[in-house]
């Protein structure tokens, strides 16, 4: 057992830290999202350049060789920085499913430009009546002619204005709700038939709904074996999960830290209100909440991995349901505790209280992974 | 001691159903149900249409156009408006200052105030707290230096709600800076088109412009304006705040909420099947209804203590305590249901999110329901100081 | 609506409460419980001198014509003065179950004794595997010769040991789940086969398990019409639920007071610890989960005889299971407040403590009323 | 950064597992698992068998006997003991005193105790609180007064565990009343059986006999019972507070008592069917199960701090309130999934709810956890006070 960063992996993170406090306060970062494209082009390549995207992808792609533990320290960091740009979308979920089972064309195309930032992929999985049932797939590819027609529609596709590319979970076999018959296929954006509804996101993201009309793709367009698709889409929102709580703890313990900023030097009555001991506990919760987190981060890292599937699901959805509790807390007691301003837009503490918000509903509720962690106790 | 409504009171319910069935705009339906903000046409025109029916005002007096209801129909009325989706739609004038003129206003104030509030001819808005005085609000520092027949006032007012849409603000200021801080306060009418008030918007963070912040330099406000005595300020307040306690906890409202999220979650599928049948959702939807109960039966045993004659006391903390809990609870379960729905910012209602457009911005608008009015800390305050008085029930 | 008491309502409350502050003091209490019998069958027949224990009997069988809104009046009291006497088990089980099925011969043997005092009659419905399923009835009485056979058992039968006779539930017909088949039984407590093993409970009351052994009974022992007896048996449950959450009410209101005394007087740190705003605000949330116990105990009485069973039900659970957390919150922190002293067999504060934890978990947990109010929601 | 245990630690876990496996006497575990209360005897002769094995006293240093584990044979260790539902079964004098005097004993005394603390032939309780001085620990009274070679010992412990089985008592006494009040405070050892000594039994909740009151009426203790220097005591008391972080969370007997209610949830019908099939029931041991995940991978980061050599921190305070409170959910679940079997009084054992007898006692007394050694309240004054210097990690 050893739970103690690398040299690399300190550094890594400090750098990540360093940067984004010097280049991505929050008056800059309200502008990327406010701008038309809602993300900063330079600042991805940047984050290319520092090897933040290419850090978990092996180094024949183009990357560094990493893995989950060092995703997290980049997470966490983005998460504290209200970060707008698709970490989580391509570098996590898009880049992922190409290095996981893409062959050689298919890594040559995409992860090389994903690890610089060049180009941008999102996991386009999710149906509207699928809520967050992985195998409850409609949309359907059929093959025709060596290669693939997809129909179907996505729902909530983070990043889809941004895409250069998504990687779309179809079915090509077995009834709507089966495990098996789930395929990937890499489509580019800009395919015939593919329409994106793109929108601006609460949390200052875009996102986007996808709809797909026989869309003709080649026969490279398959990712992985076909039919067999559904254990890859598991793992990869696995990876999701671990990197979305990283995310929350940073955004979280920002909070605490501003939180307990603001209660030392607003006065009330006279007196700075963390002098009041209802305001003084309520913070040793949200801290409480905080190191909770932390630790539920790790432990979810350390078995992002793990050989057995039933293992790895079980602590990751252990983790989202209790850092979704958590982060709810924390989230509605910094703007409690900051009262009015907390409630503006112009105050930062809303922009995280939303990116949580969103947080707990994210491949998700606590409630869903509750259910799922105790589901899969009989299998493990 | 019975549950059943009275002969009466059922031909009663069955009239005001019926009318809010033929009378309720289909675009304020849609906008009550889904949480979009009401702008300001929509509730001036819905008051109206309240009004000519005569039953805008239905916690004034009957001598002020108040239809002279039992505690019994205005409870039947508030349900069977909510149940319609039809808006509260009330403003701060029928609230709050048509209460406080009734009971401290001179026979002048009321005559000039009360016949515009009821036509809403005027749109008041609430001056009370400031940017040093939240939870403290006693401390507040706008001045009002007597100067002939005028006051002069000077400070600051915020989180002051529609403020940009109001003709006239109803505030506390600051008369005196001697003795106890809370003497020292008056209630005072203010005209907005005068000189020296300017008004900034604030943004909220469910995206849109309720609040504002009202800035106040040598503003000439007459005597005659003040409400009540000088230094009578903060008994007026203090006296609004446990005067209006029959909408405090929102019980209606919170039950046509709790009725469109199990309609919602039987919309809403997960793997195909409807949410509503999703082990969890059914405990949480569950919980959040039977709080809901607690809270109506508690809001009914204070109107029967009031019924009865009791003096006002600090149930109404309780009230706002118990109740804005409900209401943040059914504003998070709205964003768990909708899930993905909820997502897009509401300008991009094209999108066909329906129901779900405005189910973020309704939730981290309610956060600010255990702020106002005295924050959930405060009110806890209260009732902590009145129960170790001994005053528990 | 009314919510106000009729006068004799008034008088009922304000005179049980002053009877047991005079007469049943702790001690007094103490000394009943740790007796040989248990409980004091001279107190007993006071309450029935007050009509206590008819307050719910029609006055043909020599009780008041009063129901459930006098008895939530007697448990609320009795509850605060930490009564052993079964009242629940008794007045309100057994009692109501003769009074609302009971033929003439029936009545006449037991309404006007339990009225008075003289005789006790608990409910047997519990079973081991059944937990709160009412419908999951194993004990079978079989027709012999114009009577009826009984073999089986019963667990968790509150006031066993006292008991002059049992009304046991037990399957006449149908399959071991099924609603149709119950058939409810008067059983003398002497009568050859049946065998109680009695034991103290944790809140100082008695109550036992029973064994039927071919117990041989006459045909007059039928209580009500055979096989039909699971309407009644559910009316009974949802009717001692009232009382018991009035109980609750009453221990949880003596406990919020008592604990508003303690700290107040309490120093440390050179001051009141009610000068804590944690204390303070603990109070608060302690006199919120009273109030809004009150509130439900209410809803539920005014709910008790509803001609829907479903409405009756749903609203009875609901009440149950918002007052079971509660019943927890306040007896937690009632001892938590008390620190040392709350721990210690010498107060009364931990007996209130154990009244409430079992009260808990009595007739199903909150949780299991949660499910119930749930499923009974397509039902009304 | 792994989880995997390296192959040396591994070997360790099997031999310890193997070890407790064929040791653990049958009525000890039955008495682990059901929470029945552990006799003096009981814990004298596991002890004794334990420091044959060279395991009692695994914290102390090498050379005073402990087995000189790292932190993660400690953690192992403390897993297959309690897996094995073998009993922690330590005494004050093992866990408490022990430390102390290796850190600040003379070398007479660390000769003259250490040893019968290991063989179990003294057996030590703890005078820490008072009457008057509960969670202000600090406003102690008891005095030691100076005479001669003696101090004169003058008031009253309460609360003290097991001091009718003790030999000897270590407290906090007031050497002097002047200046601040922590720095008069004195560690002492006292032999039980000294004139003026009377042990006053308090039964609990539980109807147990843990705790007592100690009166000290002119106790004669000689000055070479003191431990450190005088006026040292209240740094005494924080250092072994702040000390044995490894087994404050209670990780190891947690995950042992989850399990045991897996399997009593298996047993346990419901409707004819295993009650751990209830949804609700399997939401519930999953929230207890994911809260003791979230306290294990604390208390894992904690421990590598403490190995990388950070100084002991307020760490303790959080492990303590996380830890009871996980401890406190489980022992509630014990009773809800007993329901009527944890009805009888213990004493009543012979009925036969076996499993289920002790699941009341064992839960109330579950809720002291929250109290002693620093409420949960003066746990959070302590947090509160890091956090705001900026001490958060």
């Amino acid at each position: 057992m050893n739970f103690d960063l690398s040299e690399e992996q300190t550094m890594l993170r400090d750098a990540a830290q360093k940067f984004l406090r010097a280049e991505y306060g929050f008056d800059a970062r309200n502008k990327i999202a406010a701008s038309e494209p809602g993300m900063s082009r330079e600042h991805w390549r940047r984050f290319g350049e520092f090897g933040w995207l290419g850090v978990a992808l092996p180094e024949a792609d183009g990357g560094f060789g990493g893995g989950i533990v060092e995703t997290i320290q980049v997470a966490e960091a983005l998460g504290a920085a209200l970060v707008a740009e698709p970490y989580l979308a391509s570098t996590v979920l898009g880049a992922q499913a190409v290095a996981r089972a893409g062959n050689p064309a298919q890594r040559s195309t995409w992860l090389p430009g994903l690890a610089s930032g060049e180009l941008i992929l999102s996991l386009a999985h999710t149906e509207v009546d699928a809520r967050h049932d992985l195998a409850h797939v409609q949309t359907r590819a059929t093959a025709k002619g060596g290669g693939w027609v997809l129909s179907g529609r996505k729902s909530g596709v983070l990043g889809a204005p941004w895409a250069d590319g998504f990687v779309v979970v179809a079915r090509t076999s077995g009834a709507v709700n089966e495990r098996r018959g789930i395929s990937l296929f890499l489509v580019g954006a800009r395919t015939p038939g593919v329409q994106v509804a793109g929108y601006k996101v609460y949390d200052g993201s875009r996102a986007g709904d996808l709809r797909l009309d026989d869309v003709v793709l080649g026969e490279g367009a398959l990712l992985g074996t076909e039919g067999e698709g559904q254990a890859l889409l598991e793992h990869l929102i696995d990876l999701g999960i671990v990197a979305a709580c990283a995310d929350a703890l940073g955004a979280m313990g920002a909070l605490l830290r501003k939180t307990g900023e603001y209660v030392s030097t607003r006065k009330q009555f006279d007196v700075p209100i963390a002098s009041f001991q209802v305001i003084q506990h309520r913070l040793v919760d949200m801290f409480a909440a905080v190191e909770a987190t932390r630790s539920l981060v790790l432990m979810a890292a350390l078995h992002a991995e793990h050989l057995d599937a039933a293992v790895r699901s079980r602590t990751v959805s252990a983790a989202k349901a209790a850092i979704g509790e958590r982060a709810r807390f924390v989230a509605q007691q910094a703007v409690q505790l900051h009262g009015g301003v907390g409630m503006t837009e112009e105050l930062d503490i809303g922009h995280y209280f939303r990116r949580l918000t969103l947080f707990c509903n994210l491949f998700g509720s606590s409630d869903h992974h509750l259910q799922r962690f105790a589901a899969l106790r009989a299998a493990t | 001691m019975d549950i059943d409504f009275s002969p009466e009171d059922r031909a009663f319910q069955q009239e005001v159903r019926a009318w809010f069935k033929a009378h309720t705009p289909a675009e304020l339906k849609r906008k009550t149900v889904t949480g979009e903000m009401l702008q300001k046409d929509d509730i001036v025109q819905w008051q109206r249409r309240l009004d000519t029916q005569g039953w805008l005002v239905t916690g004034w007096p009957k001598e002020h156009g108040g239809p002279g209801w039992t505690p019994t129909q205005r409870y039947i009325f508030d349900l069977e408006r909510a149940a319609a989706s039809a808006p509260v739609g009330l403003s701060m004038g029928v609230i709050m200052l048509g209460p406080v003129l009734v009971a401290f206003g001179t026979p002048e104030q009321k005559a000039q105030y009360l016949p515009r509030i009821r036509r809403c001819e005027d749109w008041w808005c609430q001056g009370y707290s400031e940017p040093g005085a939240g939870s403290d609000l006693a401390s507040l520092k706008t001045t009002a230096v007597a100067d002939g027949d005028d006051y002069i006032l000077n400070g600051s007012k915020i989180w002051t709600t529609y403020a940009h849409w109001a003709t006239h603000m109803f505030c506390l200021v600051r008369t005196s800076s001697t003795g106890k801080k809370q003497e020292g306060i008056s209630f005072l009418l203010i005209e907005m088109d005068r000189a020296g008030i300017e008004v900034k918007p604030i943004v909220s963070i469910d995206g849109e412009h309720h609040l504002n912040q009202v800035f106040l330099t040598d503003v000439r406000v007459p005597r005659k304006n003040l409400v009540g005595r000088e230094g009578q300020g903060w008994d007026i307040a203090k006296y609004l705040l446990t005067h209006e306690r029959t909408s405090i906890a929102g019980v209606a409202d919170c039950k046509a909420h709790l009725a469109n999220l199990y309609t919602a979650a039987g919309e809403r599928r997960s793997g195909g099947r409807p949410l509503a049948e999703d082990g969890a959702m059914r405990l949480k939807l569950a919980r959040a209804e039977i709080e809901l109960m607690a809270l109506e039966y508690t809001n009914f045993r204070v109107l029967a203590d009031t019924a009865t004659g009791k003096a006002p006391g600090p149930e109404s903390s309780l009230l706002k305590t118990m109740g804005t809990a409900v209401q943040q609870t059914l504003s998070e379960l709205d964003v768990e249901i909708a899930a993905e729905m909820a997502w897009p910012w509401h300008e991009g209602g094209e999108l066909g999110h329906g129901r779900y457009a405005h189910a973020m911005p309704r939730y981290c608008f309610s956060r600010a329901a255990t702020i106002y009015g005295g924050s959930d800390e405060v009110q806890k305050n209260v009732l902590a100081k009145m129960l170790l008085a001994g005053g528990a029930r």
